[in-house]
Formats: C-alpha cells, structure tokens, sequence
C-alpha cells in the first residue's frame, strides 16, 4: 500500500497539483490564465471522449450494460446518502444538505482521469468503455438532488430556474465533449484516427493534465482559507463520504464484471464530487445554501484527498476483492 | 444634439446571474444593455463558480418608470440570496427616444 | 480636493469602430480615453465580425465643449450606419485642469 | 425602493496600482469594490508593465465622507509618480446603507 | 462519388465541425474561449506558411508562375461574378452586393487547409507552393470589390476610411503569418526545420484543426438562427457561387498545369469566401451594407457547404479533367 | 564568427522574432492574445525548470557548488556595476539609475533559454544543472539595485511598498515555475518523466518558443518607437552593458570548471536583463524612475541584440577561453 501511495505521490500530476496549492500557501499570485484553464479542460474532456468513441468501436458492446446499469443505480443513490449523511449526522438544513449531495451525487472528470492513468501505470488498464460511464454518472446526482431539495423546502421555486439549470446541465460543457467526443471517436475511421491520435493521446494529453492540475492546485488553494469557514463535519465528511462511496463504487464495479483496473476508476468516480458542473446548477436553484460550503467540500478537501490518497485506496480494495 | 435626460441603472452581480439578468430587463421594458466581466470585492464575500471574486456588471440606459420596474424586481428577486449591488446614475442620452420603454 | 465639474461620455459601439472613434476624439480635444471591451445586446442586433454582441466601451472625461463636439460629431459619423449609443453624465474630476481642452 | 443617495468613485490607475489601492480603500472605509481591466490613452502616456496602455478601472460606492478620504490619500499617494485619473459621479444606491462607512 | 463524400464525413474534422454546429442547435453555451479560438487559427496560419516556404525552398519555381497568374486572375473575376450575380439576378442593392462580392472574392484559409488534407487522404498530394497562391488571392478581390462599392453608389465615402480599410487587410493576421512563414520557412536551413517540424506539422497541426473546427462549428452554428433573414436567393447564391467558382478554378488549374490535387485545392481556394478579412473592411467601406447578410452567407452556409460537399465534388472534377 | 552569426540569424527563434518585429514596422495590428502569451511563458518557464530538475536528479551535484557562488557573485555585482555606469557615465538621477540597474541585475529567462538551445545546436551543449543557477540570478539583482535606490534618494519610501515588492519578486510566477520545476522534476521517477517528456521537451518546446519569440518581436517592435525618447546613452548601454557582463560571466564560468556551452549560457545570462520580474518591483518602489527608459533598454536594445548578436559573440568568447 505505501508503494502504491507513492507512485501516486511522485507522479508529476500529484507534483503538480501540490505545487499549485503550495503557491497559494506562501501567497503568490501565480495563475494560469482563466482561458488557458478553460481550454486546457475542454481539451482533456474532448480528447477523453474521442478515445473512448475508438474503444466503444473496437470493442464488443456486449459487456457494456451491466456496468451501465450499476453506474445508474450509483447516479440515484449517491446523491440520497449524502443528503441523508448531511442532514442526520451534520444538521444542515435543507438547501445546503441538497446543494452539497448535489456534487457528490455527480462526478469529477479529472480525477476520473488522474484514475484512468493511475491504473494504466499499475498495469491495470480499465476497461475502454469507462468513459461512457463517467457521462451515465455526471447528471442523475445533480438532478436528483436538486429534486429533494426543492420539494422539502417551503420557499416557492423561482419559475423557470430549475428547468433552467438543468438544461444548462444537460448541454454543458462536460456533456457536450464527452458525449459528442464519444460520437465523433465512434465514427471516425481508424485511418483518420491515427492521424491525430498522438495530439489527444500519450505525451501531449499527460502534459496538458499536467498543467492543468498546476492551476488545480491554485485553485483548490484559494479555497484553504474557508475550510476554518466550513468546520470540522464537512472535512470529515470530505473524506469519509468518498471512502464509503469509492469501496460502494469498487464493489459494484466488480459485481458488473470490471476488471480490478475498471472496478478503481468506477469506484474513484463514484467518490468524486463535481465542482463545475453542479455549482452554477445549485445557485440557480437553491439560492439559500451557501455556496462556500459545497465548493470548499468538494474541491479543498475531497478533490485533493482523491487526487492523492484515494485512488491508491480504492486500487487497493479493488486488488482485495478482485485480484 | 438632442440630450435626453434618461437614468443609467448598473447592477454587479455573480457571473451566474448574467443570464436570468438579462432577459429580466429586456422582459421589464429594456431595449438592450451592455454587460462587462469584472472581478472585485463585497462585503459578503459570496464566492460561487471556481473563480471567487468574478462578476458581471451589467449597465442599462432606460427611463425612469422602467427603471423603477426593474430596481422593483431585483430587490425581490436577487436581494435575499445573491450577491448583488444596483445603483442609479442620471445621464443624458443621445438618440434618447430608442431607449424608452414602448 | 478640487474637484472641478466635467462630463463623461460613455460610447458603446461596435468593435471595428474602436480605432476610428478613438483617434477622433483626440482630434477633437479630449485628452486621453479609457476602453472597455464588452457585450451586449439591442435594438438593432447588427453584427460585424465574427463574434455577435461584442462591442467597446469608450469612456472620455472632457469640458463641456468638447462634449458638444464629441456628440456632433458621433451623431454624424456613425449614428447612421452603426451600432453606437451614447450617453453624457456630470461628474467631479480630480486635477479636473488635466482634461480641458487646450 | 429606497434610493440612497452615495457617491461612486472611479480610479483608472496602472495595473501595478490595483492590489494597493484596493487594499487602500478598504483600510478608508469603503465596503468593498468593483474592478474591470481597461486600456486607454492618457496626456503621459506612462508605460509600465510590458503591455503599454493596460490599465485598471476600479469603482467603489461610498458616502460622501468616505469619498473625501480617499480622494486625499490618492492625491496625495499616486498623484505625483503614477498614471490615475479620478471622477466622482453621483448615484441613488439600493439597499445604500450596506455602502455606509461605520 | 458517395465514397469520397463519405471518407470526406467521416474526417474528425468534419465531425468535429458538426458536433460544434450541433452543440448550437441543443441550445448549449459550450464555447471554446475567444483568445484559443484566435491563437488556433494564428498557429494555424503561420504553420502552413513555414511549411510553404519550406516547401519554396526545395521545389524549382519554374512551375509557380503560371498558377500564379491564373490566381490572380480568379482574384480578378470573382469579385466581379459575384457582384454581376448579386445586383441582376438578386437585386440587392449596391452596398450589399459590393459587401459581400468582397467576401467571395477574397478566400478562407481553413476551407484551404481543410482542401490540403483532403487531397493528400486521397492519394494525391497537393504542389508545396500553393499557400504561396492562398496569399496572392487574400486581398486583390476584396480591394476590388470595395472600389466597385465606393465608386457605384452616390453617397461619400469618409474620408480615410477605404486607406485605413486597405492597409488593415495588407497588415492583417493572415497576411502577417502567411507571407511572415512563407519568408520564414523558405530561410530557416533544414536542420533547424526539423527541430521544430513535428510542432508544425502532422499530428499537432491536424489536431490543432480538429479543435479550431470544434468552435467553427460553434460560430456558424450562432449564425444559423440568420438564414431565414438573408432569403432564398441568398441560400442559393451561398451554395451556387461557389460550385461555379470552384470549378472555375479546377479548370484554370488544370491548365496553369496543377495535378489533380493541386487543382483541387486552387478550386477549393476559388470557391471558398472570407470571414475573417472581409468583414471589417466592408465594415468600415460600405456601412450601409448590412453585415449580417454577408457573414451568414459565407460563415453559415459556403463554409459548411465546402467543408462538407465542396471540396469532394471539386476533387471529383479534378480527377474528370485531369486524372 | 560569421557562420556561427549566420547560423544564430537562420533560426526559427530569431526569424520569428524578427517577423514579429517587422509586423509592427509594416503598421500591422497583428498580436498574439495576451493570455496565450502569457500561457507560452509558463509553459516555457516550467519546462525549463522539469527539465533542469530531471537533469540534477540524474549527475552528480558536486560540480555545482562552484558555478552557483560564481552566479551569486554575478548577482551581487552586475546591479552595482550597472548603477555605476548609469550614475557617472550616463548622469542619470538615482532613482532613473537604480530602476535600469534592476533591471540588468536580473536575468531574462527567454535569453537563457535561446542561449542553451544556441549551444545545443553548436554541438557543446551546457551542464544539466544551468536552470538551477538560473533561478538564482533573478532576485538578487533586483533587491541590491532597490536597496540602492531607496537609501540614496532623500524622499521616504511609502510604508510597506518595499517588501510588497520583495514579496512579488520571490513569489512570482518565474520563481514558482522555475523552482517548482526544479522540484517536480528532481521528485519525478524516470518512468513517469518519460511519459510526459515529450511535452516539455524537444519539437513541442521549440515550437513553443518559436511561437513566443514572435510575439515578443511584436512586444519590442512596439517600444522601438520609444528608442527616440531614450537617447542615445541608453542606445550604447543596452548594447556594451550586456557585453561586458557577458565577458564577466564567460570568464566567471569558465574559472568555476564550466565547460565552453556552460559558460556561454551563463554569460548570456549575466548579459541579459529583466523585463517581467523587475518592471513592477521598480515601479512600486521607485515610482519616480520613468518605466520608459528602463523597459526600452531591457526589451528593445538589448533583448533583440543578445538573441541576435550577443549569444554568438559570448560564446566565440568562451571558445577562446576554454575551447
Ligand atoms: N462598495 C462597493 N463599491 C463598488 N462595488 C461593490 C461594493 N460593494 C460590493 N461591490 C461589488 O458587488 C459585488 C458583490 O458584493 P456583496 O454583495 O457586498 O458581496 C462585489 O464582488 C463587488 O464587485
Ligand atoms: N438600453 C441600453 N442600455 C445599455 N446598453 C445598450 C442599450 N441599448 C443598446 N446598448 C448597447 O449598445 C450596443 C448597440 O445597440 P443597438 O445600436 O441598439 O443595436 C449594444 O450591443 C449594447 O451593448
Ligand atoms: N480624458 C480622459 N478620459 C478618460 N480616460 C482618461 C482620460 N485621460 C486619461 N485617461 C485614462 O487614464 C489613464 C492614465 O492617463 P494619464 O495619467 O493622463 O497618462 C489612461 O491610460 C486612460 O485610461
Ligand atoms: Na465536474
Ligand atoms: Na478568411
Ligand atoms: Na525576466
């Protein structure tokens, strides 16, 4: 297990995102540019989805569906055990519980990345069809959670706004890549493939992650100052919510018939939570929480805390269970 | 030059808002506005979206009856929950008669 | 403090006018300029280059003569054919002395 | 609607100068500020930085004494050495007496 | 035919052109930033100017003047087709005639880029001079036709605009980067090329285009809502013209002496409209004429309508005349 | 000397500069988007710093005691010569002397940059550990001039501004990517450098500076207008200044055991001046030195003449010396 967290830990992309919220730690004013960062996260969306369309070409589909109705089964229940975890054991009140169970009922797309490579390094590569599931697992949570927090509110629902913010799920960015990603790799032809394989593959898609944890590190950094703000339920619940949901995700996985690699990247993004696709849809709807709360939750604490340690714990149960 | 006297409503408020914004003011009788991204500092401090501290500053040339119409709507609608500052300023605007409400 | 009262002019227009407008009003005395780029929308909808809704925003703090020219000269030029508003308002300049036209 | 009627200060000042009066207008009293990247032209044409002509404009709504206040300090502090202008606009605030200095 | 249109469809970069486009019709926000955007096409143009100068290098010029020629002569002609076709058969007025008969004078270097590939996927390379051509047939046909604007209608042109508007497009990015790589790529000695040759060219560059087409699509996509404002003979016109033109300029290839690919290209050139160098021009020349007529017609439906169908058919009619 | 002259002038890195330089000559508007320069110059800065990381990880270190006192040494010295020059020879005010001698008692990471890929491409490539030595030239320099500056001018120094500046300096985005760099690179194992090195290295990276150097002849073809203002003092300072410090760090270079590539790099380094770091450290603490004159020198008289003229000449010097 220390071998396993320290591959993980001297990998550049680990480095990376250490020495971005090191930066923020001594007060520097370093930052990538936003566009730089905006782009650099639509190409890794994109190319994420080209490769995956490949593999569902290659690859027979016949083992694709039970997997896809486990990540489905996750999708509904992830964002109802963080809700319950939140307001039973934290007391929050309803549109903060629902506002956080909102990003930990999606997913986070890097860190289903950060899985996918980290597999590949163990000599475990996941199955070519994770992809699909990472977009089965992106909108359920967000839409479900928002659900329960609307209906056990009392306030009245501004008109249009929820229909709004799911809309602006459903056609968001991540969607849009991934999913048209996964079309247009589906479709074209291995020859036309080849010729841009090396620009959304290998070297140049590991670099551009690399610096894309960089400002993840910045970014994650600026939000350090509101974990005191947070308080210490939310931190726990940062990390022991992903524990819970990553050994549910490990397990489900390997119940579907992944391999011990798949099972690690299911179960990673099962224990993620999203912090760019949920924020602005939880704003729109339920204007009350505290955005603070949910975004330090997911990307101060759980983002890190997956990137470094949990990845390498949930290989570990996948490898107890399944190797 | 035909200068007349109309009122300049800005409104600051969270990048989210921008859109909902928006079409408010064109439903309450705006004819257009002019929104710039900024970035600053308020006294709640609400930081949502991954960037804290961004915004939008929306300015809108309308008459005063409007402008009452949507200085109306906003404090009910974004006051409560959102980080949002409105302030009017009196200008006097050229070509002043596209910009009243119809 | 002295405070000396002059006038701001705002000006939206599109983007390809950003140069041209910007030289005329040193030409026509103002001092200096200050450009913001921004987006907007209104009753025209023109679209010029390949991005719609963009436009700048020139802000020119001068004396109330050049004000006058400014506009005349605006309204001619570009009122016609071009996505242009424009709107004056009174303000309080430091070292207001900077920004008379000589 | 209740109308509060403030001042708006907008400083147009070289980037370098946007972390130290935005610090400094906090420290005078202000509740916070809103910040948007310019470019312009001025009578000095100062330089500085390896983007001629970048600038920063920074709009803080305050009362009146507060206004007073900082407008001595950047006269005093920026005046002499760096590229600033100041205006002072008058406006009717909503929700103003969140923008009172205490 | 069906089999070229097909290999032609199933490119990445016409997919990821129709994910862009698609992506509008959802009603989604997704967007790459304005700066990528800017700097995808900025790297794009300079590379195929290295690439050309290098290619000037190692190539006599014996065979360049009489495509040369035959180019600037279709800068010529196609201004003034496009004006006759516009003021008779459409009876737009003078401003928007002259407006967008500037358009389809001058040319669109990514329908080039996009011809270039193509050619080369079929087996039949294109000359390594012709982006010296793409550079002759920028500016004459749009200066052309802003002169037959300023001079047919009654109104006075301000004073320095039309200089202003000439110098902007013979100072402008394309020229700039097209005729800066051609100087720079003909000079560079070929130990240093190959230093940075694989950041240029192959994979990098194709991949560089599959993203620039991505927001491509995206833009058009924006205009599409415009297609019922320009009308039906617009439509036609914004598919018409070009076929005409296209095969205008397979014929005068074929007899400059260009084999089929190259020929293919030179059409492709011919058929293609600027929305890049035009617009601002005829902004600032002719402001009476209406933008959105001109930009839709060449961004919203020749673009497409060559990216997609165009170049296959002036292929085809290459290899009729030449193969 | 005029075939390595030649040589150095047939590069990409200086054509492109010169292209970028000629744009603004020829009145053109063309610019890279700012972000995109600046994305370019961290990508640069902390690939550099990887590298120089990996490189130290690999040789042993005891060779680089000696070249590291020798580079502080220049640190300490080249402000103190510059402000000397500036002061008697030039009669500049304390304040205009401190603010240009910051600027040359600094280092310009880009000049460092060409000078090892200069050496490389001369057959004698420099130690691994040069970028180490890099990092420590940049502050030193800049603090001794400011210090310089404030206690020998009469006015009092705003409360504060000093160590703001200082703060800025230390944290800023050279030092960050460049030690953070160094540190990734230093932690990373081979296998997982391996996997990303072709990002950070070889065609990928010149490319990178290719594109950069374009647009920093755009940035220093703006300020050649301001060559006038400047006078002509400053027009022989920026020239013989960085020839004398570039002797200086030869010969420094060579006594502490570099070998001919080493030197020159370290020459160059003593030869160039600061024109990210040091600009708004000297502008917040000596705000009554005109910017003016410090940044035409450093980014228009002598950034064009190191990458042009200067690395060839350091480096017939340290053949001379050492070859
Ligand atoms: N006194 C002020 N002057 C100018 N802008 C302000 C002021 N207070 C707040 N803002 C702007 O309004 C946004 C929200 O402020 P708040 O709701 O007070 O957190 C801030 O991000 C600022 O951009
Ligand atoms: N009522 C308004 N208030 C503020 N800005 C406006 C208004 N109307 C138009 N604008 C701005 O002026 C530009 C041109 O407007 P128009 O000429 O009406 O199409 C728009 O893109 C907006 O940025
Ligand atoms: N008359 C003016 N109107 C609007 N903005 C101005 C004016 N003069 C100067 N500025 C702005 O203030 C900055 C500094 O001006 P200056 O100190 O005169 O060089 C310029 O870059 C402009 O953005
Ligand atoms: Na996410
Ligand atoms: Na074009
Ligand atoms: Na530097």
């Amino acid at each position: 297990m220390t071998d396993v967290l320290l591959v993980n830990l001297l990998s550049p992309i680990t480095l990376a995102f250490a020495l971005g919220l090191l930066s923020r730690l001594v007060r520097s004013e370093f930052h990538l540019p936003r566009d730089i960062y905006l782009a650099l996260g639509i190409y890794l969306l994109f190319a994420l989805g080209l490769k995956g369309g490949v593999e569902l070409a290659k690859s027979p589909l016949s083992g694709i569906w039970l997997p896809m109705v486990v990540t489905l089964a996750l999708g509904c229940v992830r964002p109802l055990t963080s809700y319950f975890v939140l307001r039973r054991l934290g007391r929050l009140g309803v549109p903060d519980a629902a506002g956080i169970a909102a990003h930990y009922g999606s997913v986070s797309a890097v860190t289903f990345i950060a899985a996918l490579d980290f597999v590949r390094g163990m000599g475990a590569p996941a199955e070519g069809f994770l992809p699909t599931l990472l977009v089965l697992l992106e909108s359920p949570g967000i839409q479900i959670a928002l659900a329960v927090g609307v209906l056990h509110r009392n306030t009245t629902v501004r008109e249009g706004s929820t229909r709004d913010a799911l809309h602006e799920v459903l056609t968001g960015r991540t969607m849009i890549l991934l999913v048209g990603g996964l079309f247009v790799g589906y479709a074209v032809t291995p020859a036309a493939w080849q010729e841009v394989q090396p620009f959304f593959d290998g070297a140049i898609f590991k670099g551009a992650l690399v610096l894309f944890l960089l400002e993840m590190g910045v970014v994650a950094g600026e939000r350090l100052g509101d974990l005191k703000r947070v308080g210490a339920f939310l931190l726990a619940f940062g990390i022991l919510m992903p524990i819970v949901h990553g050994a549910l995700g490990v397990a489900m996985g390997h119940l579907a018939g992944l391999s011990v690699g798949g099972a690690t990247v299911l179960g990673t993004m099962s224990a993620s939570a999203s912090y760019i696709a949920a924020p602005p849809a939880v704003r729109m709807t339920l204007p009350e929480a505290n955005p603070t709360f949910s975004i330090t939750a997911s990307l101060a604490i759980t983002f890190p805390f997956n990137i470094v340690i949990g990845i390498p714990i949930y290989y570990q149960i996948a490898t107890w269970i399944g190797g | 030059m035909d200068r007349v006297p109309l009122e300049v409503v800005t409104i600051v408020a969270e990048t989210v808002l921008e859109d909902p914004v928006t079409k408010g003011l064109l439903q309450r009788g705006a004819t257009g506005y002019t929104v710039t991204p900024t970035h600053g500092r308020g006294s709640r401090g609400i930081r949502s979206g991954d960037v804290p501290g961004e915004s939008v500053r929306i300015e809108v040339v309308v008459d005063a009856p409007t402008s009452e119409r949507i200085l109306g709507w906003i404090q009910e609608s974004y006051f409560p929950n959102y980080a949002v500052i409105v302030w009017v300023t009196r200008a006097e605007v050229l070509r002043g008669e596209k910009y009243l409400s119809t």
